[in-house]
């Protein structure tokens, strides 16, 4: 019963919404609405779930002192500190524009604006130097293939920035740096991608078909 | 030996060359011209012909690590649809969009006597994803029953006109990931018969080319470039165009290195054609 | 009109307005109510309107604007539009449209009651004669007739998916041909065999419930009986315990499979870390220390991607690489021996595997591409020909 | 003089709350980019704050946003409006999902997984079907082949034939020899030139992110962009 339940659920769950695109039917749209208003709520319970991992991950950290559990002290401190400025009721305090809002001008908000708005962006502006170191190391014209790739990588890189555009100014239009890149993206891009698209349209239903019809069922987890 | 060899060059010479070309231009900036590229001019054509009074959808599904390339999309589209009187809905699927769409609107707002309430609201974040996108089909309300501040949709005069998304006359996606543009498309703009336009980072802006082909975005802005693009068209320099200085800088240095590295890697395999420490080419390599 | 195709019908009265459309705004509006009535307007016609939530409440009426508005007198204010309940009886104005308008939707019907429409257009003094259609009922639909396509195609797609499986499962052979992907990954393994060095797996950074993540832990399975004949040592470094804890029991059940559960070493199974750039500092480390021969990289990789390919260039290994996501393809093809591109993960497990489930889903897609080629030439074909209807059928937005 | 005023105490006009935060962020900012002479402990507290202050900041959302509008409102409603009893079943799906933490009881989580994963897939399934794969069908089909002069032709008549041979790439149930092994060439080809093009998008949006720090650190912390 422990897998016939979950399974039935997604069975159920998964061909109502199959119905529910063909059907406008005003009693299945009905129905069909306030189920996708208890999917909001569920999924956000899962991401509750996987919020509570972490902090259970680093408190068991903490009281094995493993590696790093200094780090883990840090995080959990921070994450409390701003959940006290976020979710603090703040009327028990008095009424307060800072504490137990998310508005803007919150302690909270200044948390986000100031820290995690900084943290975020700057973590993936490393990249810029790694994808620059690799392009010296290791991006290599080691097939015809890879060629192709990167001789379209370098137009589209010069076509797409106003320096590609002042070095083939005065050429025909057609020969210029922002007229080639235009029609890599629009014709071969465009048509290399919508046969990704189409192939990968095709596994997305096949995948769905099964896990409605209940063939697939990884996702459930071993038998526990 | 002593000499600089070009097959080591220690990682930290490349960052610091990376850190000046970037930082160089922003000092001294050159003001580069720049043409505008057709997806940008559709879209903003598309904004165009929405008449003044109705109201747009500006859903935000980004976060701050992707913000330097989608915020002044935000600000453009913001000041765009604000001069042309046009009612602003926002909506985010992420978490951290509604605070960036906040900063960016309310100096606008003020900047153009725009009021919270009748001429734009912020609604906030709602977990859900797709599923969430079709509530909206829906019904708008109920997906959303407070805005970002958790006040009643009710009692927002704006939100009385908004049903679901026949009552939007453009959405405007800005979109750095999933859930994003690819889930606007294929749940709201086929399943609704929805106006979409949608600005995006770089990374993800190819695989939408399709989709532009197909009609089903109306325009769209790929990266820093269309951001600036867009800035052009709307009028007004911001973040994006004064960025676009120290993005040729360093496309044209990146360029350099790659081909510098090549020309070191040819020559390395010239002067060792066998007993090589790595194969040329593996067998059977293709792609 | 009703028993039409909406799509040939609307063809059709764009097709006839069109002359009308061409006049417009020529002339000047002389002032309101100085001549004659205006002309009428022509083409009138009433559909049940199918919405989403389809309450039976809507009906919309659409029309060819009247001679006089754009062109002719030029005189036209708004139309206005009336709904009865019987032929020729006078009913009551359900709403006006501005002059140019050339449809209406009235949201206020009775669901199951028949209509008459009539539609007169009005210069400001004087109405045209109305014109009238009906009659027309409007109905909760239970088939969302614009999506017809979908649903045929996707009966189509799964029939094939389901049939292909249980041939699977009955034992049939199905051919599914050698992906060159992974020869260029038992070369490797073997390269790293010669030169005495280990082999390192990474699994991608994706979630055990990732696709790509199962994919590439079948493919985990295939190298690890090969590293178990071959006494090399398999690195296997992982960025989520649950992915860890599932490459352990791969790798441990390989190992007994090719006969040496002696070789599995459980301490190259590691957990590094959850955050990406740590993970792929971590990995790197084990490439500069361990020095593996032969990188391989299978599953969901994003930004990191990069990095890997960059330190394994560097340390001199073969690499070979697959992953669906496209956005990191670029920088695999570029910097690694050999690239999985997108599907061909999948398919490499499945050939592997020879799961009934993969192989059916995999040959059920196979032949859908077969029949989408067909259905894109037919249309461009017919098209050419002035045939547009076959490539209209498919537009359901 | 008052480029030292500006840098320590804000330019003229900043609250005090923005030059802390200037402050906060810039040496947050710095910290990160440490881990590029190598990793060391100031990135690792980066990292941590990171980790810390993103878990707060969604959980605080899903609160605020999602689960007070959706679920507490409408089971608890203010004086005066209906309740709606029957979200009591997505409330007690969310706790069966929470119930994971603890291992006698984890079983009914996958009540509500199995309730999410059908969900999607009945979404998924015709979002994809309709939105693109019925669409990109009909799109190819309705190429413009007879307008736009003769380049712009001949590049449709391409694309088309990319469309063809990308597929024909991804078919798996016949070896590549021959006349399809010609045609998937021919897609690896369009496939190569459109990854080409994704390489220079994906250098683009990363250099860009460079580019929005630098403008933080150079402009609003340092004031020396003008």
């Amino acid at each position: 019963m422990r897998r016939e339940i979950p399974l039935a659920i997604t069975f159920l769950v998964g061909m109502f919404m199959l119905v529910d695109f063909f059907v406008p039917h005003t009693r299945v749209s009905a129905v069909g609405e306030e189920m996708k208003q208890w999917g909001t709520i569920v999924i956000a319970a899962s991401i509750l779930l996987g919020i509570g991992n972490l902090i259970r991950v680093h408190s068991k950290k903490i009281a094995r002192r493993n590696t790093g559990w200094g780090y883990s002290i840090v995080c959990l401190t921070v994450m409390s500190v701003m959940l006290w400025f976020g979710l603090w009721p703040g009327e028990r305090l008095g009424p307060s524009p800072l504490v137990g809002t998310i508005a803007q001008g919150s302690y909270f908000n200044w948390m986000y604006m100031y820290m995690d708005v900084p943290l975020q962006s700057t973590m993936f502006s490393l990249l810029a130097f790694f994808i620059a170191s690799a392009a010296y190391r290791a991006f290599r014209l080691r097939s015809p293939e890879a060629s192709l790739l990167l001789i379209a990588a370098i137009i589209v890189m010069l076509g797409r920035v106003p320096l590609g555009q002042l070095m083939t100014k005065g050429l025909p239009e057609k020969a210029t740096l922002p007229w080639l890149t235009e029609a890599i993206m629009t014709y071969p891009n465009m048509a290399a991608f919508r046969g990704i698209l189409i192939g990968a349209a095709l596994g997305v239903m096949a995948t769905g078909l099964r896990i409605i019809l209940g063939i697939e069922r990884s996702y459930l987890g071993g038998e526990k | 030996m002593a000499q600089f060899d070009l097959r080591n060059v220690d990682r930290r010479v490349i960052f610091t060359l990376i850190f000046v070309a970037v930082a160089w231009p922003l000092i001294q900036p050159m003001r580069l011209p720049m043409d505008v590229t057709p997806p940008v001019q559709q879209l903003y054509d598309s904004v165009e012909a929405v008449p003044p009074g109705s109201i747009v959808m500006l859903a935000g599904d980004y976060s701050p690590d992707t913000m330097p390339e989608l915020q002044p999309m935000v600000v453009a589209f913001v000041r765009h649809a604000f001069r042309r009187d046009l009612r602003i809905v926002t909506t985010s699927l992420w978490a951290d969009s509604p605070p960036l769409i906040e900063a960016a609107m309310t100096p606008l707002a003020e900047e153009f006597g725009k009021s919270y309430g009748t001429d734009f609201v912020n609604l906030g974040y709602m977990a859900g994803g797709t599923v969430t996108l079709l509530g909206m089909g829906a019904s708008i309300p109920n997906t959303f029953p407070q805005d970002y501040h958790q006040t009643p949709v009710r009692d927002i005069p704006l939100m009385r006109e908004v049903e679901n998304f026949d009552d939007i006359a453009l959405v405007m996606n800005i979109s750095s990931g999933t859930p994003g543009t690819r889930e606007w498309v294929q749940q709201v703009q086929s399943r609704y018969r929805v106006r979409l336009a949608s600005g995006t980072t770089a990374v993800a802006a190819p695989p939408f080319y399709p989709y532009v082909q197909s009609g089903q975005l109306v325009g769209l802005l790929g990266g820093l470039k269309g951001a600036a693009e867009y800035e052009g068209l709307v009028g007004a320099t911001g973040d994006a165009t004064r960025g676009m200085d120290a993005q040729s800088i360093v496309h044209a240095l990146i360029v350099f290195f790659i081909l510098l590295g090549n020309v070191v890697y040819l020559m390395e395999r010239r002067a060792r054609p066998t007993g090589a420490a790595r194969p040329a080419r593996a067998p059977e390599v293709s792609p | 009109m009703r028993t039409h195709s909406p799509l040939v019908g609307l063809a059709l009265i764009l097709a006839l307005c069109a002359p009308v459309f061409g006049a417009e705004g020529e002339t000047a509006p002389p002032a309101p109510g100085e001549n004659a009535p205006p002309d009428p307007v022509t083409l009138l016609s009433a559909r049940d309107y199918l919405d989403n939530n389809d309450n039976g409440d809507k009906i919309e009426v659409t029309w060819c604007l009247s001679a006089d508005d754009g062109g002719g007198a030029g005189d036209v204010l708004e139309y206005r539009i009336r709904r009865s309940s019987g032929p020729g009886v006078a009913g009551e104005v359900v709403g006006t449209v501005p002059a140019g308008t050339t449809s209406f939707l009235d949201e206020g019907v009775e669901p199951g009651e028949a209509y008459y429409y009539d539609v007169a257009a009005f210069d400001g003094g004087s109405e045209s004669a109305p014109a009238e259609t009906g009659p027309v009922t409007g109905r909760r639909n239970f088939f969302q007739t614009s999506r017809l396509p979908v649903l045929v195609l996707a009966a189509l797609f799964f029939a094939m998916v389901l049939t292909f499986t249980r041939l699977a499962q009955r034992g049939a052979n199905l051919f599914v041909r050698r992906i060159p992907g992974l020869t260029a990954v038992e070369e490797a393994v073997g390269r790293a065999t010669e030169m005495g060095r280990p082999v390192l797996y990474v699994p991608g950074i994706g979630e055990i419930d990732d696709i790509q993540t199962i994919a590439s832990l079948t493919i985990l399975s295939h190298v690890a009986k090969i590293t178990a004949e071959y006494e090399t040592p398999l690195i296997v470094p992982t960025a989520r315990s649950v992915v860890m804890s599932a490459a352990e029991e791969v790798v441990k059940e390989a190992y007994a499979e090719a006969g040496h559960p002696d070789n599995y070493s459980p301490d190259n199974i590691r957990y590094l870390s959850d955050a990406q750039f740590a993970f792929a500092g971590a990995v790197s480390g084990i490439m500069l220390r361990e020095r593996p021969a032969a990188n391989l990289y299978l599953g969901a990789f994003w930004a990191e991607s990069l990095l890997f390919a960059e330190t394994g260039f560097e340390t001199k290994a073969i690499q070979v690489a697959g992953t669906a996501n496209v956005s990191q393809l670029p920088f695999f093809v570029t910097a690694c021996d050999y690239t999985l591109i997108g599907e061909e993960l999948y398919a490499a497990s499945a050939y592997l595997s020879k799961e009934p489930k993969l192989l059916g889903s995999l040959k059920g897609s196979d032949w859908m591409k077969v029949v989408s080629i067909g259905i894109m030439v037919l249309g461009i074909v017919l098209s050419l020909f002035g045939v547009t209807g076959f490539a209209g059928w498919f537009f359901t937005q | 003089m008052t480029w030292l005023h500006d840098f320590v105490l804000g330019a003229p006009g900043t609250t005090p709350a923005v030059v802390w935060g200037y402050w906060v962020a810039a040496v947050l900012t710095l910290a990160v980019y440490s881990f590029l002479y190598k990793d060391n402990p100031l990135y690792r507290f980066a990292e941590s704050v990171f980790v810390g202050v993103g878990a707060a900041y969604w959980l605080a959302l899903l609160y605020h946003n999602t689960l007070v509008p959706k679920l507490f409102v409408p089971l608890f409603p203010p004086e005066g409006e209906p309740m709606l009893w029957y979200r009591i079943f997505p409330g007690i799906l969310a706790v069966f999902m929470l119930l994971r933490f603890f291992p006698k009881l984890s079983w009914l989580s996958r009540w509500s997984l199995g309730f999410i994963v059908g969900m999607y897939a009945g979404v998924n399934t015709t979002g994809f079907a309709q939105g693109d794969f019925v669409a990109q069908l009909h799109a190819t089909m309705t190429t413009p082949l007879t307008e736009g002069g003769g380049l712009s032709i001949a590049l449709n008549v391409a694309a088309i034939l990319g469309v063809i041979a990308t597929l024909v790439y991804f078919f798996f149930s016949k070896e590549h020899r021959g006349a399809l092994g010609g045609i998937a060439r021919v897609g690896i080809c369009f496939l190569m030139v459109a990854f080409g093009a994704s390489f220079g998008y994906t250098v683009m949006g990363r250099v860009s992110l460079l580019i929005g720090r630098m403008t933080f650190l150079l402009r609003d912390w340092l004031h020396l962009m003008h």
